[in-house]
Formats: C-alpha cells, structure tokens, sequence
C-alpha cells in the first residue's frame, strides 16, 4: 500500500539537496524513513526530514536517481510508503549531533523533537564546502552551540566535522552523541565518544528494496538496517567487520563503502 | 509434548517451520539469523551462476494483511561468492538448503553441484519463478523440461534434490509427476502466483517490472490445492507453503501432503520471532489435538471427503 | 460529468459494471434485479444442456474481507427451462450476456444456439469453471480446444461471442490469442483461481467437492496480471473481472485494458447496492481525474513502465 | 469463516426432532438462521430456536440430511457460519404466534424475547400428532394463552392450527402475527389475519447454498431468503406467484412445494 501524494513544496537547500514536502498522515518518529517512489524513477529509502504535516525528505544528489529526485516540482506526484524503522530516543538529556553532509536530514527532526522534550543539543555539522552546509539555521533554533566545519575552510572549522566533535567532547559532557554521516566518519566519532564513555547512536544507511525485514538486502551484520535499524547503539556496530568498510550491492555482494 | 521432528528425503529436520527461499537468505547472517530463532531448516535465496542485480524499485506492493505482490528480479551474488555466505549458516549449526536457478539443465546442474559442495543438505530447484523469463518459470511450466533439470541436476549431486513448482499451471501435478520420473526426492510447492498492480492516479504498473508474484495468506487456498493435488498423484514428499502465519495454517498444509513447509512472507509481516511463535503454537496444537508426532498428520485428510 | 457507456464487440452498455456469472444469475428476477440496481450488463449463471443439481454443501468458505471459495458445480436449471428467466431480465429491459457451459464443440454450439435465440445481447462461453471435471476446465486449459468451441459457436451464432478464460495456466494470452484466431468478438477474464479449504480439527476438506475458486480482491492482482497480458497480445476487447470492490479497482482494470468489467463476489459482501455505489463512485473519480470517458483510459498504462 | 464447536447438549424434542445446542459466540437475533455443517456431511440453513448461549437449533427430520442431522450426539463437532438474514421486530405489542411442526423452532426465541420486552403473546402450535407438538411447555413460560392444534386430535383441536389462529384473531386483537410452517398454512394464516387488517410476519424457508445472497439457490420472486429474509412481511409475499405454490430446487428449477 503506497499513498500517492502531491509535493506540495519545494526547498532548494543547497546546490546538490532539495527538501520535498508532502502530506502523509501516519505517524512518524524522528529517525523512521520512508520509501519514496518517483514514478517512472527508482523507490528510495529517504529519511523523514519532517515528522510533522506536511512531512518531508531531504535528498542529496548521489547518483542517477537521487540527482533525478532533484527535479521533482511542486506539484508532482511522489508515492510513499513507511514510516519504517525505529527512532531516536527523546528522553530529556544533553545531546551532541554529529553531521555529515545529508546526514544531517535525520538529525535535525530529531534534534528539534528533543529539544522540545527538554534536551540540550549542541550541534557540529560539516559539508565538503559552505554552500553544502545543511540545516545549520534550523540547528540554530534548537540549539544555542551550532558548529560547522567544512573541508575546503569555506565556513568554520576547515577541516572534517569530526575535529569539531572531538573537541566538544573534551570541552562539554554529554549523555548521548546521535551521529549520520559517511561511516569512515561516524566510526571516528564513536572513537571519541568511547574514550569519554558517551554513548553514540548512529544512524545507518544501506540498500532498500522491501523496507520491511524480508529480502535481505540492507543485510548489515546479523541486522537488518529497514527493521532492525536505522538507528543503531555504537556498541552492536563496532563489532561488525563491514562497518565503515563494506556494503552489498544490489546483488547482495560485499563490495567496499 | 508432540515431537515437532520431521524426515524430507532421509533428511532430519528438527521441525518441519523452514524458512523460504527469498526471505533472509541471500547473506549468511541471516540464514544464521533464522535458525537461531527457531527454524527447522533454512533455504537459500536461489542462486545464479554469476551476480544478478535485480529489478530496479519498487520491487515490493503489499496488501493490508492479507498479501504481498513482490518482483525482486533473483537479485543474488552469484555462486562464486556465496559459498562464504553459506559458511557462516553452517558455522552456526544451521540446517541448510541451497536453492539455485538455471536458464537451462547444464546451467542448473553445474549450479546445483557447486551448490551441493558447500555442504548443503539438500538442493532446491527454483523452476517457478513467475517474473523472471528465461530463469527458471519457462522450464518450469514444461514437464519435458523439468524432467530434463531434475535429471541432469541428479546426475551431478548426491544430495537430495527438491524440485519447487509454479502454480501458475493448468496441472501442477502434471509438474511433480514429471519431476519424480526423472528421480527428485522430493518436491516443494509453491513459489508465487503470477499478479500485478496497477496505480489508478498514476497510470502505472507499481513494480518496476510491471507484473510479479502475490504471496501471504492470499494464496494458502491456492497451495493447498497444489499440495493436495501432487500428493494423490507423487509418492515423494512435500513441502507445503504459501500464507502460513499460524499453527492451523501448518496442520492444514500437513493434512493435504506436506511434511514440512516453508514461511516466507510472515517473516515480513511479524519477523523472525514467527518461527519460535510457530513452533510453540504447533506444539500446543497438537497437543490439544491429541496429535503425537507431525508425521500422524501428512496427508491424513485425504480419504476424508467433506460430503458422502 | 464522466460518461460511464463503453462499447464492448459492437454493443453498447450504459456503464463498464456488469454482474458477473454464478452470482444472481440463475433466476430472471435476479438478473432484473442486478440491472435495477444500475448494473451496466447482466451475465447470467453459466447454463447447460441438462439440469445440474451442483454439489452439496458446504459449496462456499469465507476468508475475512479478502476472499471467497467456492465449489457450487454449476448448478442450472438447464436450457430447456432457462429462456423464462431470461425473459424476465429482458422484459425489464436489461442487456443480458448469455453464459453456457458444455463438454465438447457441439455441445457448446447447440447451448449458444439456444441461448443467442432467447435474445441475449452477447454470449459468454464459460471456458474456465476450476472445479467441475470436463464441463470447461480441461477444454478451457487446451489453446487447441479453445480454438474449436469457438469456431463452433460462431459458426452457429450470430451475436458477439465473448470467450471467458482461466487464470490456472502458464500463458493465459495464449489461450486468449487461440479465441481471437478462432473468431471470438471478446475475452472475459478470470474465473476463479484453483484452490481449497482444510480443517485443521476436523481433518478433512472443507467444501464437499475438495478443491474450489478462490474469488474476491485476493484476486485482484491476479485478475490485473491476466487482462494486462491478454491485452498485449490480441486486438479483441476485454473483459475483466477479479475481486472489484472500488472505483479505483474498476480503474485498473481498465487501464491494464479491459473495456468493461464484472463484479461478483462484492455482491456476496455488499449486496447489490455495491453497482449503484460503484456507478457514483466511479463519475467522481473520472471527474476528480479529469477523464471524460471510459474509453480514455482503456489500456493506457501500457507504455508507461514503473521503471525506465 | 466457520466455526468448529462441539454439540453441548442433545435433547430429543418429538421422536422426529431434537435440538443440538453449542457455543458460538456471535450475537444473534430471534428470527436470524445459520448453517449447520455436519461434517462429512451435508451444511444446512437452521433457524436458531435459542439465540443465547448455549446457542441452540432445533432439527425435524425431514430428507436424508436432517435424518443423519438426528443422530449427531452430544461432543460431536458441527461447522457453524452466520447468523444471517434479518429478525423479527421485537417493538412490545400484542403478538399472535402460529406454528406448523418444527416451525414454531424459530418463533419460540422470538416470542421469548418479546415477552421479555414486555409484549403479549398468544401461541397456536400445531402438528400431525401429540407426540409431534414442539416447544409447548417453553410457550407456556411466556405466553399464558397457548393453544395447541394436531392432524389427528390426539392433543387439542382436531384439525388444523389455522381453524385455532382464525378463532383466536377473531376472539382477540393483536398488532401483529408471526408465522413459521408450510407456506400453505402460512398463506391461510395470512388470509384471515389480512381480513382483520393484522400485519403478518413470515419466517421463509428455501433451499441454500451460500447464505451469502450470491448464489441465487434460495431465489423467491425478487428477493434471496438468505439476505433479504428469511422474515418478511406478508405484503412481499402475496404478490409473488410462487409463494405457497413453487420453490427452487439444487438446480434452480421451479418445482412444486
Ligand atoms: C534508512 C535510509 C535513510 C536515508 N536517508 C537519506 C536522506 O535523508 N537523504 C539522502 O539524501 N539520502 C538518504 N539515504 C540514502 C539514499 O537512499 C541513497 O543515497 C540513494 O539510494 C542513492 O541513490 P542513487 O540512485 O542516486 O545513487 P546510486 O547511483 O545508487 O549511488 C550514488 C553514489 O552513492 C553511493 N551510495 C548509494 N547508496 C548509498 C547508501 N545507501 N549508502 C552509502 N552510499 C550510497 C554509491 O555507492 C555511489 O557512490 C538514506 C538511505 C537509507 C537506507
Ligand atoms: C432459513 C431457514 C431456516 C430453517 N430452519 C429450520 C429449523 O429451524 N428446523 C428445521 O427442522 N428445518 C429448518 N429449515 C429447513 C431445513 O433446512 C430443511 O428442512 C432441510 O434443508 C431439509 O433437508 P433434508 O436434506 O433433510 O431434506 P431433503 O431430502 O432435501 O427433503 C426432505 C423433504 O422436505 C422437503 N424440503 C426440503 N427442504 C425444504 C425446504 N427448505 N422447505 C420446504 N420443504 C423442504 C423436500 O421437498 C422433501 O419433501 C430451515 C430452512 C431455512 C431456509
Ligand atoms: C520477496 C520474496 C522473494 C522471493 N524469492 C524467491 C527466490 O529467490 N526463490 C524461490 O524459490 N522463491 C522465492 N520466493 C517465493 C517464496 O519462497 C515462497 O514460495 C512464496 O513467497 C510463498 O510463501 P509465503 O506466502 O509464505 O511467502 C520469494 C518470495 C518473496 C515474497
Ligand atoms: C459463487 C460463485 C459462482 C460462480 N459461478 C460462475 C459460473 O457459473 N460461470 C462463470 O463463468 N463464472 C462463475 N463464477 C466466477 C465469477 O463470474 C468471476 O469470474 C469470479 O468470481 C471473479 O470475480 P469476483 O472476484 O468479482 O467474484 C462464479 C463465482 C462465484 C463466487
Ligand atoms: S530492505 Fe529488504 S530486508 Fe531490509
Ligand atoms: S443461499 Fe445463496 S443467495 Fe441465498
């Protein structure tokens, strides 16, 4: 059962991410994704950027569907189905987000959910240069420490999210670390947090075809990242060989991230 | 306490709950995965003999709880990787059966032999495919042909070989005879009912392929028919399958013929828990019902018209 | 507002909503009944030479709101009898499709002779009953006997033939290509899909003839799959059928090709109000969708793949 | 869906007719029918003579079905599917009750009901023979006028229940009459309860298959007694040529009753 709804906004986020909005009334936690069908096109799994009404998923330009899902106009037909997957926990606590790139698309829901609920969160995001920076305004609202790094200097610290981090780890104490981004960085972050005993929660992305726990092909470990995930505790990724190394491709083989 | 332990072929199986093919099986964590929770034995997503993608997205259409419409495409990695995949099942104690597809009898016995020497404990033929032309559903809608496979494939194995059929056919006993003649060991039934969805809005097939299989409790009238069928007319075993969700489901599927059966789509509907639920259900079932082993029940309804 | 008249070989109907064989259809009251409700065309229940007391009960099993099984066996008051009941549905003005079951060629030649003589706009022959031996089945499976009690029938007739087929074979469009070679104005599909019913406690079939059809929306998607197929091999319209409960349903099957279809098992679950509903139902949803007729949509979701 | 349930209690009403009682748990009304499958067997329509649990029906030995229907003994296991059709009106008034043999089966829970609701009710009951009488005693629990009619005058009036009804429609007002019994006496019953301008209610009986107002076995003029029934207002049933005179048999040809 997918719901056929309209885009019903349409935010150039930056040069290679657009935000689409949509109505889609089941209830969703920050951190669940959806599948999301672009007629003629692929069915990606997307994480929810928005929670509320209208919902919405930010997509990063990856590859040929996803740089097709950049020209989807207000107004056109997406089909989604989900919400899948668990969510982050929201009890009230400090919180550091770690961000990479698009990863930030499922921070930030959750961030503003936690926020709400009593949390302190104190943000580091990075991009490869400023203009790709995502969220930072929306972090700003939810936090009273937004960081940025990008690798090219363009806006803040020049260099990768994750010097950011481990120096907000030294500076401040925190209860739990939420982290998305390219795993060679979550790896690292979890590094850090480890040292300082902060637990790290991280939000994991595979190949999607049934979203539902069957086909096997978001296979991670003895996980499955559609049912299982895609929110994992540091501690059940670190063991995995493939973690930060290896993915399947849709065939299933092992092939390097 | 009912003894939940069945034969298929000479084969022990510690209860007659397999897990099909296509569900959880194309890495070796969750062959594992589903034997640690509570499978009697676990069969392999069906390999090829190189890496197949699949079908692009969307591959999957459910329907409320009663159905699922699938067209993966036998996305699998290929043969020459596999074997590793198998390893960590069989590391891990599992019962394992190896599934393979062929676009013709020499592929499906090169297959089923490499197959075969992963140390598998059977074979089974995936010639019932109902999206996948040329693999596997063209040979198996033909009784020449799965006669040939069947044949060919035991020429090159010692394992037991199961031949699994379509019931997208006019006769599918006519399938299994065919398949006993050229001297499988048994046989499984079935693999998906050919469907399709359309979107009204859109005016589009959804799946990517356009048609592919419906599964779940919507087809376990359909599978029923063809385990009840083939038993009158096959001596070798059954396994039933097709919409088991329940205790009564698997006691039915017994009933008409079958001496195991497989569990597919109420993996995705419940999880892999369904296994331990089944089994704890089965066992109560059958304890109510005064049932002392599951081979008390296979083909125990036939003989027993519902009218004089 | 959405014209709901479509043209299915020549005859015009005032909507695509026809009630479906077996259902309402042995008694001329009922047939007047189904086209007061707003039916666009009535089939009558299939009739045979002779009177046919069907099987005994249990004939039906209920799945939820899914599905339905039956095994009536063609119950019929045979053609000798069954002009009167026609002549009540057509003195209340309803377009009548005529179905006739039979054993061979002549057999089916002699009933649509019959039949088409009581005044019947169409005749629906009824190719694909899963459950009675040598009355359609076994004929309906064969492409060669399709071709021949087609042939026969229009050699007899003058009206529109119309060829019903069974989804229970490998390559439905084959069946539906040996209709249209053999002069058939149009092809109704599906029948029922081949299934059964077992009790878990009593251990024993449920319905008294065993094995039965499975209708309903289970079979929407199999219904889908056929007439999408059917279309792209023959030129002759389609009719069709399979689980139809919703204006969109009744879109779909338009836009896989069919340019009329019939609704059965929703009468048993709504009660005939369900073609008054479905008529309004389906203007507001043509309307919503900018469709000024049925035609319009009739088979065009071919072309347009899911994927690229 | 049926429901597999063991027969609780087997109690011989006539030497023709017993009532098998069982626990089946959907609601029912007074009037309401199932299907009784008798496994091995024939499945038969039976009006439920007791819509309370233990739910009840009670079986005349009529043809082949009903015959073996007698020997099912109490632990023997019975399909039941339903209830289906519609009920009697049990709006308190003054209500004649006319049964013919294994009739009055379906008009004892009824009547039960409308005493309970406070209506008046005054039974006829009729049979061939004293032995045959149904549900007597049970009448006279709530209807303290019962009178009884037999073929043979081995019990009360000699003669026909009908000669008792037309007496007590004359001797007496009521607001309505309900009937259960062979059509010809359900059409005498209506003649003369028509001729005081009393509405009458009769409980049909045809052949079925589906019970499910598909099938069209149980076809009478426009309506299926199935889903349509069995109870219908004498006004629906007057008009129809075959009532009291044809009914339908497996093959849906017209056959007299
Ligand atoms: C649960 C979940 C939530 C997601 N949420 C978001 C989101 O909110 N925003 C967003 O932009 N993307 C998200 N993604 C990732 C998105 O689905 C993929 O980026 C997309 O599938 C790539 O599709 P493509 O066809 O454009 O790229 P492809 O042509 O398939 O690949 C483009 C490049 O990206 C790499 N790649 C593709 N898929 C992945 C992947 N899953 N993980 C890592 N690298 C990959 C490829 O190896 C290649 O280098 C999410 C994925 C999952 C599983
Ligand atoms: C809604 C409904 C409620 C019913 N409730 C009861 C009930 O509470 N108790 C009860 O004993 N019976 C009841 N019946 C009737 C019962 O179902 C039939 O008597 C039974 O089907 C006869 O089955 P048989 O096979 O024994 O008889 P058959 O062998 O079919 O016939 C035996 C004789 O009865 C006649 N007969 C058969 N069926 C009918 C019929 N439906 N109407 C009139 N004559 C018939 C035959 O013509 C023949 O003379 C009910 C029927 C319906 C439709
Ligand atoms: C997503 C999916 C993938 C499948 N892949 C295969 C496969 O690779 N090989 C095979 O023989 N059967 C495959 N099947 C068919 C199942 O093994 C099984 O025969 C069918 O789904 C009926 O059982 P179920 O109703 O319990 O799912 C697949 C089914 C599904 C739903
Ligand atoms: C009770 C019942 C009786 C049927 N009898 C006939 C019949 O006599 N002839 C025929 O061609 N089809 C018969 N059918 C098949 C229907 O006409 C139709 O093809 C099928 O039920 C699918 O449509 P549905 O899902 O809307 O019911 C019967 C179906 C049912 C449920
Ligand atoms: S996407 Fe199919 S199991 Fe996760
Ligand atoms: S019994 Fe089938 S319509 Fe009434």
């Amino acid at each position: 059962m997918r719901t056929i709804t309209e885009v019903s906004e349409r935010i150039v986020e930056t040069p290679s991410t657009v935000t689409l909005r949509f109505r889609y009334t089941p209830a969703a936690s920050p951190g669940q994704f959806v599948m999301i069908w672009l007629p003629g096109d692929d069915e990606l799994p997307m994480s929810l950027s928005y929670t509320g009404e209208p919902k919405g998923v930010t997509i990063k330009a990856m590859g040929a569907t996803t740089r097709a899902a950049l020209s989807v106009q207000k107004g056109d037909l997406v089909g989604i189905r989900g919400p899948y997957g668990n969510h982050f926990d929201l009890t009230p606590r400090r919180i550091l987000l770690v961000g990479g790139g698009s990863g930030t698309a499922v921070l930030a829901p959750a961030a503003e959910a936690a926020a709400r609920a009593g949390s302190t969160v104190v943000a580091a995001l990075g991009a490869t240069t400023a203009a790709e920076l995502l969220f930072v305004d929306r972090a700003r609202a939810f936090s009273n420490r937004v960081e940025v790094a990008t690798d090219d200097g363009t806006q803040g610290h020049h260099g990768y999210v994750t010097d950011v981090s481990q120096r907000l780890l030294r500076e401040d104490s925190f209860d739990a670390v939420w982290t998305c981004g390219p795993e060679i960085m979550m790896r690292k972050v979890i590094a850090a947090s480890e040292a300082r005993h902060v637990p790290v929660y991280c939000s994991m992305e595979r190949q999607m075809k049934c979203a539902l726990g069957m086909c096997d092909a978001c296979a991670l470990g003895p996980y499955h990242v559609c049912s299982d995930g895609p929110v994992f505790p540091a501690e059940r990724l670190t063991p995995l060989p493939e973690f930060g190394r290896t993915k399947r491709d849709s065939s299933g083989r092992r092939v390097p991230l | 306490m009912a003894d939940l332990r069945t034969t298929v072929a000479g084969i022990s199986f510690r209860n007659p709950l397999w897990l099909a093919s296509g569900i959880w099986g194309e890495s070796g964590n969750s062959l594992k995965g589903a034997w640690d929770a509570g499978a009697g034995g676990v069969v392999t997503k069906s390999i090829g003999s190189e890496p197949r993608m699949g079908y692009p997205n969307p591959t999957i259409e459910t329907y409320d709880n009663w159905g699922m419409l699938n067209a993966m495409g036998l996305p699998n990695p290929g043969i020459d990787e596999y074997p590793q995949e198998i390893g960590v099942a069989r590391d891990a104690g599992a019962t394992v059966i190896g599934s393979v597809f062929g676009a013709d009898a020499d592929e499906f016995a090169r297959l089923g032999e490499r197959m075969a020497a992963t140390g598998v404990v059977a074979l089974e033929l995936n010639l019932s495919c109902p999206h996948a032309k040329g693999l596997g559903s063209e040979i198996g809608q033909d009784p020449d042909q799965v006669r040939e496979v069947v044949s060919a494939v035991k020429r090159a194995v010692r394992v037991p070989v199961i031949a699994k059929l379509t019931p997208n056919h006019y006769d599918v006993p006519l399938l299994a005879e065919a398949a006993e003649k050229a001297g499988a060991d048994a046989i499984s039934a079935i693999n998906t009912v050919r469907a399709m969805a359309i979107d009204a809005r859109l005016r589009r097939p959804v799946l990517a392929h356009g048609s592919g299989g419906l599964s779940g409790p919507a087809i376990k009238p359909v599978g029923l028919a063809c385990v009840w069928q083939i038993f009158e007319r096959v001596k070798i075993p059954i396994v039933g399958m097709g919409g088991i969700e329940t205790a009564d489901d698997v006691i039915e599927y017994l009933l008409a013929g079958a001496r195991a059966v497989q569990v597919g789509t109420a993996v995705a509907f419940e999880g892999v828990g369904v296994f331990r639920r089944l089994g704890e259900e089965l066992t109560r079932r059958l304890d109510a019902l005064h049932v002392v082993q599951v081979a008390d029940l296979v083909g125990a309804a036939h003989g027993a018209p519902a009218a004089p």
